[in-house]
């Protein structure tokens, strides 16, 4: 029973954007600069296989082939398969139900071809389409983890709700990934970094991070920000991250740890001395999870990046050696 | 969400094009999909470009990946052919003579996927490029 | 072409419906599809009903198979379900009061399915049936 | 080097959608009334799964056992597998023609799985959809056959095309199908067998019979027709008969032999000494295909049980007879 350690691919979306890494580059960047061995795939994002060989959700003994070969190569482990599951993939209409459960259907056929022995359900994900895919995914062995990504708790009936799915049906092919961006307080640490980047007073910015940190509420930060002589849109997007910023109790993990089957590691942004996350709390779900004997992966999902994705921004972040702090820290933490 | 803003488009793709007959019959750019993973074509839910102050919506445009052509309304319904991440697709402008005012054009693009989450009608990511006309190079249509 | 007239409607499978608070809110037919094989729900390209003179368009049907209801314009774009040759589909008409007025009630159906030969716009295979509203059984919807 | 005989379904569509016989049931009354051994399948009008199991054009592992089961039980071979290409799925558009090719890939893929060496190409679709769709074919295994169905001709542009791809590609996984209904002068049997019934007179009908047999033109039979007091709709039926009737001189099959790989044998209307198809020629290009050594199966497409499928009419065709004698007439022909 043991914590393992792993990295989502998406985590080098940018290197892999601008050409200097392929699927195989990440997967070798994952085992030579972190020494972690499990792999996460986005497949619509660095899929196996594309026209005219084959089209998702498609793919050929070639693609399943390539796949097993990397793992191979580098001593990897597949865990995690993210799906999306396209309710809009129409205009003008939700896919109905039943379509949804075979969108599902063919995400369970297609992490089971390539190994995987669970897929990420996005959060929204209705529960009747959870369980109407459940024959799938025990047929395929696959299980379907319903991601708890902010703005959600877990404690939600929302998320309350699967848990229960899971033990009525007493089926482990149903359950939970807690995505660690809810153990985060306030404003994500790329964002007080860009917002640094653009201009705004260091100071003010660290105050920002503080001032969560202690508790205090976005409409008393927003006000103390008017009157320090923050910029506008500093004080807007204190006032806008409300919605998203919802910090979780690590102790709510405590309850759901029999039907919670993988965690993203999500972060933003790791200090240079690697000894945290800047806004996310590591330290205390980490030590639930030992504590507990919780057998899985703890995958990083690194997404500052994207931060500075915008057209005028000058700063571009380095994932790979973001990745690697990352892994300094959790391992430090697992031992400790 | 901008998200790839910075990525979606490279001004250095941007053409004029010449039909068969010597005629510039408009220009063309290249995208890269404002999302992190690539999308089933029906997905594409905004796409125009502005030149200045005068709008071409999708349903004049014509949009290329993988060496196929598409056009609105059809492809609407294209749900077995995708813009995969990171591949560039092409989108010709129909505007007569090109871009071939100078000195300075301002070319806007809006694109946006979409997604099953974050709303209901996911903002477009826009993009907005100052072209010279007068470096452009062109590219002959069969 | 009149594919499977003689099978696509059995006046008896004509149910007028109550729903739980006890009102007639419409009536049901059962349709076999009027074609040699099953085809994708988006291949249904017209449907209506008249009783008398009254026009129901598909707009306003809702259109049952295998336990799962579509209306339009959605089902357009449902290509990964299907009626099966031989399977029936139930068509509810909103017609208030159901099929209430004796003695006898003209009901016409046309149906034609989008096949991809035999002309621009299939002409639909219609059929017209006469009811006795006295000896309809009712159906009760949850 | 033989003709063989065969079955296509198809010919027991009533039977089947009256519930009378199932899949199973229409395989045995193949062998037991016709002693011919080859199946000819429209799967989607006699699918081996349906939802929530599997839909067309995908099929599970049961299903495929399933068919292989009935081939060996029944001692039956599958010859053909007859697909469409939904080029219409969508209303307001043409499907592109790489949709089309993938369309065709799954029918291939499908033909494929259970066993059939062939399978029927839609008149109309068009040859880029074969050419694109000819390595699908290769790999699978399966040849396309595209129909010379009324009102096409032999040597019709659009069908010596089709032979043009096969031998500049130096491919057998391409070719032609014709259907024995470009063999018939005149309206088919059963729909003139239909006028009878709906009340024309007699004689008028075995008129028009008779003098398309004679070859005269369908302007000039509609007169005469008019001046013997034909029905009106008698007369109608007459004149549009036109667009779909063109014979075929039998004589244009030894140049394409090499490309033609199976045939339809369509027929409506079997007269009771199982002498000959009312309006076909069968003797003709039997005697050809002998007479060339041309290897392969005529499957048996019954089409008249359709002219009684009008809301009013009182009669039912009796499918199983009717094929019964069609087979009685193609072992007379193949023996002679
Ligand atoms: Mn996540
Ligand atoms: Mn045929």
């Amino acid at each position: 029973m043991t914590i393992r350690l792993g990295v989502s691919l998406y985590s080098y979306q940018q290197t892999y954007l601008t050409g200097q890494l392929d699927l195989e580059g990440c997967i070798r960047t994952v085992v030579e600069t972190t020494g972690a061995t499990g792999i996460e795939l986005i497949y619509e994002q660095m899929p196996l296989e594309r026209y005219p060989d084959a089209v998702y959700p498609n793919i050929t003994d070639k693609g399943i082939s390539r796949w097993k070969e990397l793992m191979d190569k580098y001593g990897t482990t597949p865990t995690c398969m993210d799906s999306f599951i396209d309710s809009k993939l129409y205009r003008g209409r939700i896919s109905t139900v039943q379509e949804q459960i075979q969108m599902m259907e063919q995400d369970l056929k297609l992490a089971s071809q390539l190994g995987f022995p669970c897929i990420r359900v996005l959060a929204l994900v209705p529960p009747e389409v959870l369980e109407g895919a459940l024959p799938a995914a025990e047929y395929y062995g696959v299980r379907m983890g319903q991601e708890v990504h902010p703005r959600f708790a877990l404690n939600d009936e929302w998320m309350l709700n699967v848990a229960e799915i899971s033990r009525r049906r007493n089926s482990k092919y149903v359950g939970l990934i807690p995505d660690f961006g809810i153990f985060s307080k306030g404003l994500p640490g790329s964002q007080l970094n860009l917002m640094k980047i653009m201009g705004e007073n260091p100071d003010i910015v660290d105050f920002i991070e503080v001032s969560f940190k202690a508790d205090f509420s976005h409409k008393e930060i927003a006000a103390q920000l008017r009157q320090m002589g923050a910029k506008e849109a500093t004080v807007i997007a204190v006032e806008r991250s409300a919605f998203m910023n919802r910090y979780n109790n690590p102790d709510l993990l405590k309850d759901l740890l029999d039907v919670i089957m993988h965690f993203h590691g999500k972060f933003t942004y790791m200090k240079e001395d690697c000894s945290e996350e800047l806004t996310i709390n590591y330290k205390d779900p980490i030590r639930i999870l030992k504590e507990a004997g919780w057998d899985g992966y703890i995958s990083s999902e690194f997404e500052g990046q994207r931060a500075y994705h915008g057209q005028n921004c000058p700063y571009e972040e380095d994932e790979i050696e973001q990745v690697r702090r990352h892994h300094v820290m959790l391992n430090r933490l697992l031992k400790s | 969400m901008d998200i790839n803003q910075k990525y979606m488009i490279d001004p250095k793709d941007i053409r004029n094009v010449v039909s068969r007959d010597g005629n510039r019959i408009g220009f063309e750019l290249q995208l890269i999909i404002p999302y992190y993973r690539g999308a089933a074509l029906s997905m594409i839910d905004e796409l125009y470009v502005k030149v200045g102050a005068i709008l071409y919506p999708k349903e004049q445009l014509t949009f290329t990946v993988d060496g196929f052509s598409y056009t609105w309304p059809q492809i609407e319904t294209v749900t077995t052919f995708r813009w995969e991440y990171g591949t560039k697709a092409t989108v010709f402008v129909p505007q007569q003579g090109g871009l071939d005012v100078s000195p300075i054009q301002h070319i806007e693009v809006g694109c946006s996927i979409r997604r099953s989450y974050g709303g209901r009608f996911p903002a477009p990511v826009v993009v907005k490029v100052a072209v010279d006309p007068c470096k452009l190079k062109a590219i002959r249509y069969q």
